[in-house]
């Protein structure tokens, strides 16, 4: 069964030439089957595999499947080749799945779209990309799926492309994450010249071997790596394009957030934790940046207005919540909670898209309310995906991962009370922002009329991953609840295991008591302050200083204008200054003296005879003088 | 004699077209069909054929043999030509020459369907031109005599200069003239130097020859070997083109007609990376390493440069036009870095980047013909009215930016990371030059295709004589992008035997550190010594 | 004869010839200048015969005799064109003939 | 004199009964036909002659002349020049219905003039041919067609040819004054010390001797006159004057001084250096933004004689071939544009305005392309032997590394591309102007022959050089 690996990657792959080829000729329906289909097969087979791979593991818990060698030159000689091993299992899994769910409910969501087959078709491509960058069995295979995103983010979001914001949100999205893919691919110049390979398994054989703990290279290919994957998981400093990125059609958003693109910074860092372990010092970073991006990220949640802004900024909290996890050697939590957060995240994104369609493409929630009896489900599904996202004790997912995450910082070798603490806090900020946007849209007064009703082929979707969102997190029980924990077991076949301080506080239950506290207290506080007391909230919102603080937190913390004068105004400024190129005037300079030459030599060609014979004498004169005088 | 007829063909075929269409002026489209599609047959055949030569030859000759020396050619012609100054009409071709006659006739022939509806005026003369143009490159590629190079060298400035001035756009006299004052001034410094070679061999021993393969390894004082490799330097730098002796370019792509762009940015560019390969390094390895640093530095200011200029321009063409500048920036570091991973690099970048910008240009031309205009203030929503074209030039846009999966980023990725190994910061630069290539890819496709259709135009998708056109590329630059071992193995040999002529030289890494320069471990110390053997130190 | 020496001799034919040549800058009536160009010969003849009597030989003279044929013959052209000068232009002026410059 | 030396003498003598000929001739019967046919037969017999002269042994006649290799190369190659020229003449002067028997009697003389010239061994002969070249120049300007143009260049050419003269002579008699010596090898010792510590009165004569061919060469500073003659003159005698009485001076001044190997430091050479550098840099210069043809004809071929110094400073057999060689190649090219210019032209003027070629290319095909072909050799574009004879030219520079001319040569020749091409964008860009239509005027047989012969010509040997250049070997080893 496990030679079945390449195909999974290839159904999508080939949905997306087929898309690409036939693509005027084919009709909604076609296209839908086409698009969807590939993946949901690719879907079957990765169950398929996954369960052939569980049932009857391969030698050594790893398989490998090489297609063929992608060029060999210099000592180069990555392959076309797939690795498979219980981290890339889950994310397969994860990915093909929830990506069929979206793409199950994008051909209802799309129909009434006229670019209906290039959707699919950028979406499969998504997909497939997705998936080579987790089974890569090379970093430049990665990098290729790694790209591979991130053109589809482009794309995607820039779907709707005759309204340019869309289009400077997609562009935004690549430009960004490409800065990042720079410093990434820099990473692997220099792990190709240290360690003469690029596959990762051997890489990371050979960075252990020839490189001690703290030495130069490896705090320099894990730093560049991190910078790869910061920027294509949102991560401060690369933050600013995932707001932004919202410009897309919704499915586009649940797929960037849930399945694809997003984690794939958590994956990289997780895949090549060799190297973080190496340089403990860019792992602290990576923990300071996750603790950092998660408390900013909630803030700015906090301030949004627009539905998927806030969830946009939740994911990258979340994504926060992953790095921090991979900063204290939490490698397996970390995946843990991409999982349950892929499930929730869909769902609320789903969700979202449900209530968006039916408001006929509303997007404020200010101008939504009161819709919990109009959209049941979609409600249903919204309250299961926050409660999710706050990590509401016991019955959600989230809180199982979650806490697993807050768990770890304190309790790992590496972690600390600080960052224990801003997860802590993280978490109350993403009850509180949570269940702010299901009173706010689900509660209160109706403000605009619902249009359209979401049919089945939308509705399966939400039900399935509320399933999933609710029963997700039962993979992996927390140490007081019992040791039941078949996904940490599963995934120690291919991550380090975690060192924690002997007898930690961590798990001895208060911690996880005081994340269901902090959570509880979340729902608490946005019932008080917005059902209960919502026009004091008001008034409070329109005094100066919060006003300020609300208007700061909207705009993210002005990382966009920063950006913007620091980079952006200046090169538009030089390109507009150079527009003629800057070298020209050298040439054209020339050009004009010569012009300027023959002006002058030719007034002297005045056509009188006796100047003719002066010039000859002169000349002749100036001759014997130098002959005679030298 | 199959080499012969690679220059011929299109040099019979090129009158022919002409005196044909004096009757009968599509006669002309057809002869200059035939005359590309002929050659590139049986180059491709003889690819093909000789594939297993290659590898034999590689394998037999094996690191540490210079093939190049030693006359393992594929095919070769030596024959007299004008003996009283020793030159010689010495054809040679090997993997490299290969690759680029097969580029050459395959944008010989894009040229000729390119300008299928676009040229109606004096129709024979043009393809009278295309071919002469065809058949000087071929030359080009194939000379080892150093006269015979530079004749040919300057023999296709003639048809290039005219395919501007006469099918051009508004400026075309303009810009062929300065081509043309370009090139030759250029061309004419890197003639000083092969006559100063000329004489400083002949000198030593007696044998004046412009016979490259004797002229190798010529011994000079360092001053001169600087000031020579400046002359051969400043001929390809101009031909690249390199910053900052770039400006030509702009105006000559962007005033040329679509087949005139098409051969300039496919192939004629090219033969300043060529030359660099194939003749400037080769023969001063010494000077071109203490060159090294301005060298990269023009390189990585090219790289960048030519992409935010890029950015600032208006009109599609000449956007297109500096991404050119932008992408042999690569090459120029590729063949600074002169390992065996950045050599790679620059030929498949040599191919990618003919197939990606020969597109592009291409479709800039069939959108002109449609919309009137290059201005890109005047487009807009494009993808609307022709979502074909949209969709393809997204991917030549893609292509462009080095995206992983085509030709360009295998390309872009061997040269930065053969780079890397050499100089980090050249590097890390030309790296950062792949964010503004997306920068100024994704804005022209904004520009162009995305938005709203504000101006109203309608004009027909692409038909299927373009289509084909753009498939057959499209597929190339996939193939490449995911299998170019067949094109690294054709070049190997020659990549390998260059790097072993420059052995002796600080430019070449030791042989010690084997795997950089691709030889196997074990076999280093035999490599070595042989390398020892042929050094060809000329700069010292 | 041995009181003119041979410095004395091209002395004269340099003041001659540098009388002919001012004159050639300086006046404008074609038939002038003809005859300005006529001392210069002239003056390079005397300059032969004194060098033909120096070195003894007849050589001198005999490239005298060729100088005055062909100045002859130079001013039997010279004539003939200034007749045509002034038939196009109305006067002897050889500043007029400044129609072609540039 | 001896009977054998009379064999010897015969393309002297053969060229000096030709003009007699055709004058008798044309006493008798006034008919422009017969006139260019005795002159065609004249100097047919010319160039046979020179294949029996070069079967003798002894070539020196007289301390005058010698006819060695060299002398009868050259004579060839004026003699087959004088015949394309005439047969251009011929279409020229029909249409202007002119009777112009006695302008071929001219011709021939001043042939005859250039032939003396180019076997000269001697001050005396080498005056006499000068001014049988120049006198009968005068005449051709000025003689065939009355008009304003053509007076003025005369009268230009004439006052400053006559005075060069006295220059030249004056130059002559203070030499001769000081050594004694009239002859080429009596010379050379002075020559080859580069002037270096002679006495001032050899100083002031070499110095004026040079002035004179200077000005025949017209280098700078001694080239007012050559945009005017050219463009005065008609345009087939522009293209005698640019070739035939240019090319034997130079084939003279190379007599003289291919013996020597001046000394790169003597005065001599830098005066040489001096005024090649000069007129390459004036003369493309002035070329730049001309637009009149044949002024920009005059003005490249200032330039032209300032390439050649340069060959002719540098030392060894290489660079007498490549003199002789870029000569040759001058001659061609020089005579297929004038040919085109005279071809083209309209009985009232000749097509001398760039704006007379605009869409030529349209009008007349074979003709722009031939006059294509020749500009482009005028640049040294490979295909012609421009380029041969160019690259020939910087290769004896380099050779006796001459790296500042060489440098000076190829950044102007660059310039020069540019008003070479200015012409072609004319013919083949540019739309014609109102009115033009005259300029159309088809081509005649006889001058399309000559034109596509030397065509042919520049082609044929700038792709395959090496029969020449083993030709020009030989004639140019016989200097020694």
């Amino acid at each position: 069964m496990l030679q079945l690996l390449w195909i999974i990657p290839a159904l999508p792959a080939a949905g997306f030439v087929v898309l690409a080829l036939l693509n005027r000729h084919l009709g909604r329906r076609a296209a839908a089957v086409i698009g969807a289909g590939s993946v949901g097969l690719s879907a079957v087979v990765a169950l398929l595999v996954a369960v052939s791979f569980i049932a009857s593991p391969p030698p050594g818990d790893v398989y490998r499947q090489v297609l063929w060698t992608w060029f060999d030159t210099g000592g180069l000689a990555p392959q076309i080749a797939f690795y498979l091993d219980a981290m890339s299992v889950i994310f397969v899994v994860v990915i093909t799945f929830v990506g069929f769910l979206i793409h199950l409910y994008s051909t209802e969501f799309m129909e009434r779209d006229e670019g209906y087959t290039r959707f699919f078709m950028y979406m499969n491509l998504f997909v497939a990309s997705m998936l080579v960058l987790v089974l890569a069995d090379n970093l430049l295979l990665l990098y290729l799926g790694w790209e591979g995103v991130g053109l589809c983010s482009y794309l995607l979001i820039s779907f709707w492309q005759r309204d340019l914001q869309n289009v400077y949100a997609g562009r935004k999205a690549f430009i960004v994450t490409r800065i990042g893919d720079t410093a990434l691919i820099i990473g692997l110049f220099l792990l190709f010249t240290q360690l003469h390979t690029l596959a990762i398994q051997p890489l990371m054989a050979g960075a252990a071997k020839e490189w001690p703990v703290g030495s130069g290279f490896a705090v320099a290919a894990a730093a560049l790596l991190l910078g790869g994957a910061v920027g294509k998981s949102a991560q401060l400093p690369l933050q600013t394009w995932l707001p932004d990125a919202m410009a897309g059609p919704t499915p586009v958003s649940a797929l960037i957030h849930a399945a694809t693109m997003v984690t794939a910074g958590v994956y990289l860092i997780a895949r090549t934790n060799v190297l973080f372990t190496l340089a403990p010092d860019v792992r602290l970073a990576v923990a300071i940046v996750g603790t950092v991006t998660l408390l900013y990220a909630c803030f700015c949640a906090l301030a949004q207005h627009d539905i998927k802004r806030v969830l946009a900024y939740s994911t990258m909290s979340q994504i926060g919540y992953m790095f921090l996890a991979l900063g204290v050697a939490g490698w397996s939590a970390a995946i843990f909670h991409f999982m349950t957060h892929a499930f929730f995240k869909a769902l609320l994104f789903l969700a979202a898209g449900a209530v968006i369609e039916s408001l006929g493409g509303e997007h404020d929630i200010f101008k939504m309310g009161g819709l919990r009896r109009k959209l049941p489900t979609a409600f249903w599904a919204f309250i299961v995906g926050a409660a999710s996202l706050a990590a509401m004790p016991l019955v959600t997912s989230g809180f199982y991962s979650k806490d697993l995450i807050i768990e770890t910082s304190l309790g790992s070798v590496d972690g600390n009370a600080w960052l224990w603490l801003g997860a802590l806090v993280g978490s109350l900020l993403t009850s509180i922002y949570a269940f702010r946007l299901v009173f706010v849209v689900f509660f209160g007064d109706q403000q605009t009329p619902v249009t359209r009703r979401p049919r089945w082929r939308m509705l399966l979707p939400l039900w399935v991953l509320s399933a999933l969102s609710l029963i997700g997190g039962f993979v992996w029980l927390p140490e007081w609840m019992g040791s039941f924990h078949p996904l940490e077991n599963f995934l120690g076949e291919a991550l380090p295991p975690l060192k924690t301080v002997a007898s930690s506080f961590a798990y001895t239950g208060v911690s996880a008591l005081l994340t269901s506290l902090v959570a509880v207290v979340g729902v608490a506080l946005a019932t008080v302050w917005l059902v209960e007391s919502r026009a004091a909230l008001g008034d409070f919102a329109a005094r100066p200083t919060p006003h300020a603080l609300q208007e700061f937190w909207l705009n993210g913390w002005g990382f966009d204008w920063l950006y913007e004068h620091v980079f952006v105004i200046p090169v538009k400024w030089f390109a507009r200054v150079a527009r003629n190129d800057l070298v020209e005037p050298a040439f054209s300079g020339l050009a004009w003296l010569n012009v300027q030459a023959w002006r002058a030599l030719s007034a002297s060609q005045n056509g009188v005879l006796r100047v003719y014979i002066a010039v000859a004498g002169v000349g002749l004169v100036v001759i014997l003088a130098f002959v005679v005088l030298r | 004699m199959i080499l012969l007829w690679y220059i011929l063909i299109p040099a019979v075929a090129a009158p022919l077209a002409w005196l044909l269409s004096l009757s009968r002026p599509q006669a002309a489209r057809w002869v200059a069909v035939a005359g590309t599609s002929l050659p590139l047959a049986l180059v491709t055949w003889q690819w093909v054929a000789q594939a297993g030569a290659l590898r034999a030859a590689f394998a037999a000759h094996g690191p540490g043999v210079a093939g190049l020396v030693q006359g393992t050619w594929l095919a070769d012609i030596h024959a007299a030509w004008i003996s009283p100054l020793g030159i010689s009409f010495f054809l040679a071709e090997d993997g490299l020459t290969l690759i680029m006659l097969v580029l050459t006739f395959a944008m010989g022939l894009l040229a000729v369907l390119a300008s299928w509806r676009g040229i109606q005026e004096r129709v024979g003369f043009f393809h009278f031109m295309i071919l002469w143009t065809t058949a000087a490159l071929a030359g080009v590629f194939l000379s080892l005599d150093l006269f015979l190079f530079y004749f040919f060298f300057e023999m296709m400035l003639i048809p290039m200069y005219f395919v501007i001035a006469l099918w051009g756009h508004e400026k075309r006299v303009y810009a062929a003239i300065k081509f043309f004052i370009f090139t030759q001034a250029s061309g004419l410094l890197m003639l000083i130097a092969i006559l100063a070679l000329y004489f400083i061999h002949g000198r030593a021993t007696g044998t004046y020859t412009f016979d490259f393969t004797q002229l190798l390894g010529t011994q000079m004082p360092s001053a001169t070997a600087f000031l020579l490799m400046l002359g051969f330097f400043a001929a390809f730098a101009v031909k690249l083109p390199a910053f900052p002796l770039h400006t030509w370019l702009p105006d000559a792509h962007t005033e040329a007609p679509t087949a005139g762009s098409v051969i300039l940015a496919g192939v004629l560019i090219k033969i300043g990376a060529y030359g660099m390969i194939r003749f400037m390094v080769p023969l001063f390895p010494q000077a071109v390493y203490d060159f090294r640093t301005v060298g990269m530095v023009l390189a990585v200011i090219g790289i960048i440069y030519g992409a935010v200029m890029a950015y600032a321009q208006r009109d599609l063409k000449r956007l297109v036009a500096y991404t050119s500048v932008s992408h042999m920036g690569f090459v120029l570091l590729g063949i600074f870095a002169w390992n065996t991973l950045a050599l790679q690099g620059v030929v498949l970048q040599i191919v990618c980047h003919a197939l990606s910008t020969g597109a592009l240009f291409i479709l800039v031309g069939t959108l002109q013909d449609r919309v009137h205009t290059r201005d890109m203030t005047k487009m807009g929503g494009l993808w609307a009215v022709a979502p074909r074209m949209g969709g393809t030039a997204m991917f030549f846009a893609l292509a462009s930016l080095g995206l992983p999966g085509l030709g360009n980023f295998v390309a872009e990725f061997l040269i930065l990371v053969g780079t890397w190994q050499v100089s980090k910061w050249a590097a890390v630069l030309g790296a950062v030059g792949l964010v503004f290539a997306t920068v100024y890819a994704l804005w022209m496709m904004q520009r162009a295709f995305q938005g709203e259709e504000t101006h109203a135009l309608r004009f027909n998708d692409l038909v299927p004589r373009e289509t084909g056109m753009y498939a057959a590329l499209i597929a190339a630059l996939v193939v490449l992008g995911f299998y170019p071992q067949p094109l690294i193995a054709t070049v190997r040999q020659t990549v390998t035997s260059v790097q072993q002529i420059t052995a002796g030289s600080p430019l070449s890494p030791k042989p010690t550190s084997a795997v950089q320069v691709g030889i196997p471990a074990d076999r280093a110390p035999a490599a070595a010594a042989v390398a020892d053997g042929t050094t060809t130190d000329g700069g010292r | 004869m041995a009181a003119v020496s041979l410095d004395h001799g091209l002395i004269l034919a340099a003041i001659l010839f540098v009388i002919g040549f001012v004159g050639l800058l300086t006046r404008r009536n074609l038939i002038v200048v003809l005859a300005c160009i006529e001392i210069m010969l002239n003056a390079a003849g005397l300059a032969f015969v004194v060098a033909g009597a120096r070195w003894g030989r007849a050589d001198g003279q005999v490239m005298f005799l060729f100088v005055l044929a062909m100045a002859a013959a130079e001013v039997a052209v010279g004539l003939a064109l200034a007749i045509r000068f002034r038939q196009s232009l109305g006067r002897l002026d050889v500043d007029d003939a400044d129609e072609m410059k540039g | 004199m001896t009977g054998g030396d009379l064999i010897t003498l015969l393309p002297l003598i053969v060229l000096t009964a030709s003009p007699v000929v055709v004058m008798l001739a044309a006493a008798f019967w006034r008919s422009h036909a017969l006139a260019l046919t005795l002159t065609l037969v004249g100097l047919t017999a010319t160039i046979v002659s020179l294949f029996i002269a070069a079967g003798r042994t002894s070539r020196q006649v007289t301390p005058l002349l010698s006819f060695d290799a060299y002398a009868l190369f050259y004579i060839g190659l004026l003699t087959a020049a004088t015949a394309g020229v005439a047969i251009l003449s011929w279409n020229y002067l029909q249409r202007r219905h002119v009777h112009p028997e006695e302008y071929y009697m001219l011709l021939l003389t001043a042939t005859l003039g250039g032939a003396v010239l180019v076997a000269s061994t001697h001050f005396a002969s080498f005056f006499l041919g000068l001014e049988i070249l120049s006198v009968s120049l005068y005449a051709l300007i000025v003689y065939p067609i009355y008009r304003t143009q053509f007076v003025e260049a005369a009268v230009k050419y004439l006052v400053l040819a006559g005075s060069t003269s006295a220059f030249l002579v004056f130059g002559m008699a203070l030499v001769y004054a000081e050594t004694g010596t009239m002859t080429v090898s009596g010379l050379a010792p002075l020559l080859r010390a580069g002037l270096g510590g002679a006495d001032v009165v050899v100083v002031l004569g070499v110095v004026l001797l040079l002035v004179g061919v200077g000005f025949k060469l017209a280098v700078v500073p001694f080239h007012m006159w050559t945009p005017d003659v050219y463009q005065g003159a008609p345009a087939p005698v522009g293209a005698y004057v640019a070739t035939v009485s240019k090319g034997a001076v130079f084939a003279l001044l190379l007599r003289y001084f291919r013996p020597v190997s001046l000394d790169p430091g003597s005065s001599l050479f830098l005066v040489f250096a001096a005024v090649a550098i000069a007129s390459m840099v004036a003369g493309n210069l002035l070329a730049l933004r001309q637009d009149n043809v044949k002024r920009i004809l005059a003005y490249s071929s200032i330039a032209h004689l300032g390439y050649l110094l340069v060959a002719f400073l540098a030392t060894g057999e290489r660079a007498a071939i490549a003199v002789t060689f870029y000569l040759v190649a001058y001659f061609a090219t020089t005579l297929a544009a004038f040919g085109v210019v005279a071809a083209l032209s309209p009985p009232e003027r000749d097509a001398e305005s760039l704006s007379d070629y605009r869409g030529l290319a349209r009008r007349r095909r074979w003709t722009a392309t031939a006059f294509t072909i020749a500009l482009f050799s005028l640049a040294g574009m490979p295909l012609t032997m421009g380029f041969i004879g160019k690259f020939y030219l910087v290769t004896a520079g380099a050779g006796s590394a001459l790296w500042a001319l060489i440098i000076v040569l190829v950044l102007t020749s660059t310039v020069g591309l540019y008003y070479y091409t200015r012409v072609v964008v004319a013919m083949w860009v540019r739309q014609p102007d109102e009115g033009a239509e005259a300029m159309g005027a088809a081509v005649d047989g006889a001058s399309g022959a000559v034109l596509a012969a030397l065509t042919a010509f520049l082609i044929v040997f700038g792709v395959y050089p090496a029969p020449l250049i083993h030709l020009i070997e030989r004639a140019v080893s016989s200097l020694l």
